[in-house]
C-alpha cells in the first residue's frame, strides 16, 4: 500500500479510537466504544503490514500470534481483584515494546541512510531519546508496581538514606546520555542502550520506595507514560496515529492520577517522593484498641432484622475476600425484608479508581444502590447499620480528627456518624496506609472477625434462619 | 563509574558540535521543521482532546478507562511491526519481533481484560 | 445561459485530463499527501475538540459564544496579511487590501462586542 | 522571522484559542477566555507580520487600523437587542475575506510559481475552491440575515415555484465550475470568479426564503460555514492555526445550530428548506380571540401585592423594549415586599441562545432567578401570577394541544398552568412563528397591552404608590 494511504488509514483509525474514548464517558456505550477502539487497532494493524516496506509477513503473524494467545490466557484467567497488576504488567510490556521499537530504529535502514547523507536529523533522534528514556522507565516501574501488587516475595519496599540522591543522578545520567546519543549520531547505538540501562534501573528505584497504598497512583502515572513513550515513538516513525493514540493514553494517565491524589489529598509529589510519615500522634495499638468490641453473625443479623436503612462500605478486603456475589445475596435478602440497603463507594476504595464499581458490578448488583461518598455522607445521620466490609483507610476517623495523622485531610466516608457500625475483616491490622483506626474501638463499633465472604454468607444464613 | 566519567567528558567535549549540529538541522528541516510543528501541533490537540473526553468519564468506569486506555497505548506495536517487517538487517529484525510479541500482548490482553470487566456492566440494565 | 453551455462542454471534454492530473498530483507529492493528511489530521482533532469544549457551554453563554468564536473565524485575517504584504502583484495586493479591513473589522469588532456581553456577567456575583 | 519560528507561533497562538474557549464554559472565567482568545489573535497577527515574505507593512498598519476602528464602533454602538444583526453582519465579513483571500492567492507569486512548474496541485487548488464557494455563500447568505433581522425594506421574505430547483441548479453549477477550475489550473482566475458569483447568487436565494423566526438558526450555520471556509483558507495556505481556528469555529456554529433545532423541535433540514406551513387547524383570530380579557397596570399591581410567588417569563418583546432595566426595578420592589420572583428562560426566546440571559444580566438580575425551561415547568403549579413579557411562540399552548399547529411539539414554558397569566404586548398580533396564541383568551389571562418597558415602569409605580 502507498504510504499516503497507509497514513489515511492511520487518519481513519484514530478517529476511531477518539470515538472510542468518547464512548467509554457512559456505561451503556463503553462496550462499544472498547470494541470500537480493539477495532481501530486491527485497522490500523493491517494498514501498517500492508505498508510497502513491509517484505515478509510470516515472522510478523507468528509474533502476533504468540502475543495474542499470551494476551487473551492472561487476560481470561486473570481473578478480577487482581486486575491493578494486569494492567501495571500490560503497561511494563507497552513500554518495553516502545524501548525496542526505539532501538530497532536505530539499526535499521533509514537511520543509516539519514546518517550518511550527512543532513542533521536532530529532531528524530531525540525522539528516539525520549522514547528510549521514557519506555525503559516505564518498562522497569511497572515490572516492580507489578511485584508489589502481586506481593512477590523478592520485591520489597526499599528505602536506603541518599536514595533521592541517586535517582537524581540517575535522572541526570540518562538526560546526560540521551543529549550524547543526540549529538554523536555515530555512536547513537551505543548511547541508546546505555541510556536504556540507565532508565531502566532509575525506574526500579523510583519505584521500589513507594508504599503498596500508592501503587495505583503510580500505575496510573506510569500508564500516562507508557502513552508518551508511544507518542515519542510516533515523532521517531513520523507516525501520526502513534502520536495521537499516545497524547490520548498519556492524558487520560493524568487525569486518573490527579483524581486519585485529590481523592488522598496528597499531593503527587509527595506520593512519588514523600515517605508516609509513619504517623504523628502515634498511640500504640494497645492504647487504640483498648475497648474493642467483637460480635457473631447471629448477632449481627438481629440487629440487621430491626434496621430500616442499612449501608454497606465495601474496600480492598471485600477484593480480597471475593464477597461481593455473598453481598448480593444479603443485599436480596434484606430487600425483601423490605430494609433499604444502599453502598457507599470511596473514589479510592480498593487498588483502583472504580475498583469496587467493578466488583459490584460483576456480581450484578444495581447501578442505583451505589451511591457516592458526598452523597452517603449527607445521609448518614439516617443508616442504622452501617456495614464496614474489609475496608479500613477510607472509613478512618483520624483523616478528620488527627492534623498529625498520615492520611490527614483525605477525605472519608463518615460511618461513625451512623447509629451502629458493624466492622467486618480477620483481625486489627492496619489497612495499606499503615495506621491505626479509632473507628474499631469507637462505642457504636462492633467488629465481625473472619473471612468477608464467610461472614457475610454467616450473617446471611442466620438472617435467613432468625 | 568508568562510564560516568567517561560520558562527563564527551559531553564536555562535544558543546562546541552541538551549536553547529543544530544549526545544520535548522538548515536541512527548512520546511522540515514546519513537518515537526505540524507533529507537535497533532500532538498538543490529542492531548486536549484526551483531557476533555477522560474528565467527563464517570468513576464508576475508572478502571475500565485504565485499562482499555492501556490497551491503547500499545499502539507502539505498529512501529514494532515496521522495526520487524522490513529491510532492516537482523538486530533490528530480532529486536523488532521481540517488540511485536510484548506489544501484542498488551494491546490483545489489555482489551480483552476491558471488555471482560465491561460485559458486567452491561448485564445490568 | 452561454457560460452554463460553456462550462458543461468543457467539464466533459476535461474528464480524461482529470485522471491524469490526478496521478500526477498523487507522484509529485509522494511524502506530500502525507503532509495533506497531517494537515487533515489537524482538522479532524480540532473538531473533535471543538464539539467537545463547546457542549460544555452552559445555554447562558449561548450568545457570547456565537460572537467570541465568530471573532475567531475571521483569522482568514493571517491570509489576508499575507497576501496584501506578500510580493504578489497590485491584483492580489488589492484583494488582500480588502480582506484585510473586512477580517480585521470582524476580528477586532467580534472581540469587542463579546467583551461587552461578558463584562455585564461579570458585574454579578 | 523564518517560518517554521512563524508556524510555532501558530502553535502557540492555536494552545491559546483552546484554551480562551475553554474559558468560556464558565461565566466566571468567560471574560478572561475571551481575552486569552483575542490575545491569541494579536500573537498570531504579529508573528504573522513578521514573516519573512511581508515586504511593507504601510499599507497593511493603515488597512488593519481602519477595520479595527470600524469594528470598534460597531461593536461599542450596537444596542444588546440588536446582537444578532451585528453577528450576522461581521460573520459575512469574515466570509468575505475567505473569498478574497482566495482569489489572491490565484493571483499571486506562489500560484503561478507552482503553476509554471508543472507539478501538480491539485489538494491546494481544491481547498482553494473550497474556501470561495464556502465563503461566497456565507457572505451573501451572512448579509441577507443581517437585512432581514434589520428588517430593511429591499429585503423581503421571497418565495418562487421553483426555487428549489434553481438552488439545486447553483449548488450543481458552483460545483462544476469549481471542478473545472481544479483541472484548469492556467484559467483558475476565471473559474474562481465565476464560482464565487455563482456561490454568491446561491446564498441569497438559500436564505431568502428562510422566515426571520428561523435565522438564528441561519446564523448559527453560516458561523460554522465561516469557520470552515477559514480552515479551508487553511488548506490553500497550509497554515495550521487557521485550519484549527475554522474547526473550533465549525464545530461551535453546528452544536448551536442543533441545539436550537433541538429546542424547536424541528429538523436542520426543516428549517433550512421547508416553508413553516401556516398552520393546521387554522382558526381566524377572531374565534381564537373572541374572549380576550384586558387589565390595567393597577389591577396588575393589586394582584402582584398579594402573590407569594412570581415568575416573569421574558421573550423577544423585552429585547425590543429594552424593559431589561424596568424588570429589574419591578423585581427588587417585589423582593422588598418578601415576594419570590423567578426567571423562566426558554432556550429559544428571543432571536439568538442565551439572547434573554444577556440582557437580564446587563440589568444586573441576579444569575441564581434566571431558571431553566423545565426547572420552571416543574414548580408551574406554585406560581401565584406568571408575567409574560412579550414572549409569544415559547408560551404558546398549542405547541402541545395541537398536533397540526407549525409549532406542534416544541417544548414550551407551560405558563398557562399558573394560577393567573399577566401578557404583555403591544397587540393581538403573533410572535414570530405567526400563528395564534390560545393563551391570550385563556380563562386565567389577562393582557396588560402596552410597550413592554411602558407597562412594567406603570406597574412598579402602581406597587410603589398602592
Ligand atoms: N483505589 C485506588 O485507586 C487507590 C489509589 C491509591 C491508593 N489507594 C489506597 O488504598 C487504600 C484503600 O482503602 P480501603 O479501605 O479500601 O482498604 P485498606 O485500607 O487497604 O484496608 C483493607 C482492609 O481489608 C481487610 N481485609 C483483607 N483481606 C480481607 C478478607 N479476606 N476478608 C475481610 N477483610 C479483609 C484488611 O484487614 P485484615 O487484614 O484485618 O483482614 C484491611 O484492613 C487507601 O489507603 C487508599 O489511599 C487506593
Ligand atoms: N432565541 C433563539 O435562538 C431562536 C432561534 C430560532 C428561532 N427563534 C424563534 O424566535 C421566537 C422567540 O419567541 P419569543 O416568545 O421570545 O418571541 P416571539 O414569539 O417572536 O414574540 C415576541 C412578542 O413580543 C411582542 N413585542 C414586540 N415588541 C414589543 C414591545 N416593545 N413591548 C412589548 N411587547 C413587544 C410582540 O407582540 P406585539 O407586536 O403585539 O407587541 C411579539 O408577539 C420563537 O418562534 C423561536 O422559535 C429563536
Amino acid at each position: 500500500m502507498r504510504p499516503d494511504l497507509v497514513d489515511l488509514a492511520y487518519l481513519l483509525a484514530a478517529i476511531l479510537f477518539v470515538i472510542g474514548l468518547k464512548g467509554l464517558t457512559r456505561p451503556r456505550t463503553a462496550v462499544r466504544g472498547n470494541m470500537l477502539g480493539a477495532l481501530a487497532m486491527l485497522f490500523a494493524v493491517v494498514a501498517t503490514m500492508l505498508h510497502q516496506d513491509i517484505i515478509s509477513w510470516t515472522g510478523l503473524l507468528i509474533a502476533m500470534g504468540v502475543g495474542s494467545v499470551l494476551g487473551v490466557v492472561l487476560a481470561l484467567k486473570i481473578e478480577m481483584t487482581a486486575m491493578p497488576q494486569l494492567v501495571a504488567l500490560f503497561n511494563g510490556l507497552g513500554g518495553g515494546a516502545s524501548v525496542l521499537v526505539a532501538g530497532a530504529w536505530l539499526s535499521g535502514k533509514e537511520f543509516s541512510e539519514k546518517l550518511a547523507s550527512g543532513n542533521g536529523f536532530m529532531d528524530a533522534l531525540t525522539a528516539t531519546a525520549a522514547s528510549g528514556l521514557i519506555g525503559a522507565i516505564t518498562l522497569s516501574g511497572s515490572l516492580v508496581a507489578f511485584g508489589k501488587l502481586q506481593e512477590l516475595k523478592f520485591v520489597k519496599d526499599i528505602s536506603f538514606p541518599g536514595q533521592r540522591i541517586l535517582n537524581l543522578l540517575l535522572a541526570l545520567g540518562s538526560i546526560g546520555v540521551g543529549y550524547l546519543m543526540v549529538v554523536q549520531p555515530e555512536n547513537a547505538q551505543l548511547w541508546f542502550w546505555l541510556l536504556a540501562i540507565t532508565a531502566t534501573t532509575l525506574g526500579v528505584f523510583l519505584v521500589i520506595s513507594i508504599g503498596g497504598a500508592d501503587m495505583p497512583v503510580v500505575i496510573a502515572l506510569l500508564n500516562s507514560y507508557s502513552g508518551l513513550a508511544a507518542s515519542a515513538t510516533g515523532f521517531v516513525l513520523n507516525n501520526n496515529l502513534l502520536i495521537i493514540a499516545g497524547a490520548l493514553v498519556g492524558a487520560s494517565g493524568l487525569i486518573l492520577t490527579r483524581i486519585m491524589c485529590v481523592a488522598m489529598n496528597r499531593s503527587l509529589w509527595a506520593v512519588l517522593f514523600g515517605k508516609m510519615q509513619s504517623g504523628g500522634t502515634m498511640l500504640s495499638d494497645d492504647e487504640v484498641y483498648a475497648n474493642v468490641k467483637s460480635t457473631s453473625p447471629e448477632e449481627v443479623a438481629m440487629m440487621l432484622e430491626v434496621a430500616q436503612n442499612v449501608l454497606i462500605v465495601p474496600g480492598y478486603g471485600m477484593a480480597v475476600a471475593q464477597a461481593q456475589h455473598t453481598v448480593r445475596d444479603l443485599t436480596n435478602l434484606l430487600l425483601k425484608k423490605d430494609i433499604a440497603v444502599n453502598f457507599g463507594i470511596h473514589p479510592v476504595a480498593g487498588r483502583m479508581p472504580g475498583h469496587m464499581n467493578v466488583l459490584l458490578a460483576e456480581a450484578d448488583i444495581d447501578y442505583d444502590r451505589l451511591k457516592e461518598m458526598d452523597e452517603v455522607n449527607a445521609m448518614m445521620d439516617q443508616v442504622d447499620v452501617a456495614i464496614v466490609l474489609g475496608a479500613n483507610d477510607v472509613v478512618n476517623p483520624s483523616a478528620r480528627t488527627d492534623p498529625n495523622s498520615p492520611i490527614a485531610g483525605m477525605p472519608i466516608i463518615d460511618v461513625d456518624k451512623a447509629r451502629t457500625v458493624i466492622v467486618v475483616k480477620r483481625s486489627l491490622s492496619p489497612g495499606f496506609a499503615g495506621i491505626a483506626n479509632p473507628l474499631f474501638a469507637a462505642d457504636n463499633t462492633m467488629m465481625l472477625f473472619g473471612d468477608g465472604k464467610q461472614a457475610i454468607s454467616e450473617v446471611t444464613k442466620a438472617l435467613n434462619e432468625g | 563509574m568508568f562510564v560516568l566519567t567517561f560520558a562527563v567528558q564527551t559531553i564536555v567535549e562535544e558543546l562546541p558540535v552541538v551549536v553547529e549540529t543544530l544549526e545544520k538541522t535548522a538548515e536541512a528541516t527548512d520546511g522540515g521543521a514546519n513537518h515537526l510543528i505540524l507533529l507537535l501541533t497533532v500532538f498538543a490537540l490529542a492531548v486536549f482532546l484526551g483531557v476533555e473526553i477522560i474528565t467527563k468519564i464517570p468513576p464508576t468506569l475508572h478502571t475500565p478507562l485504565m485499562s482499555g486506555s492501556n490497551a491503547i497505548s500499545g499502539i507502539a506495536l505498529l512501529g514494532a511491526i515496521l522495526a520487524a517487517g522490513g529491510d532492516n538487517g537482523t538486530w533490528a529484525h530480532m529486536l523488532g519481533y521481540a517488540a511485536v510479541v510484548f506489544a501484542t500482548m498488551n494491546v490483545v490482553g489489555g482489551f480483552v481484560v476491558t471488555n471482560r470487566m465491561l460485559a458486567m456492566f452491561r448485564t445490568r440494565k
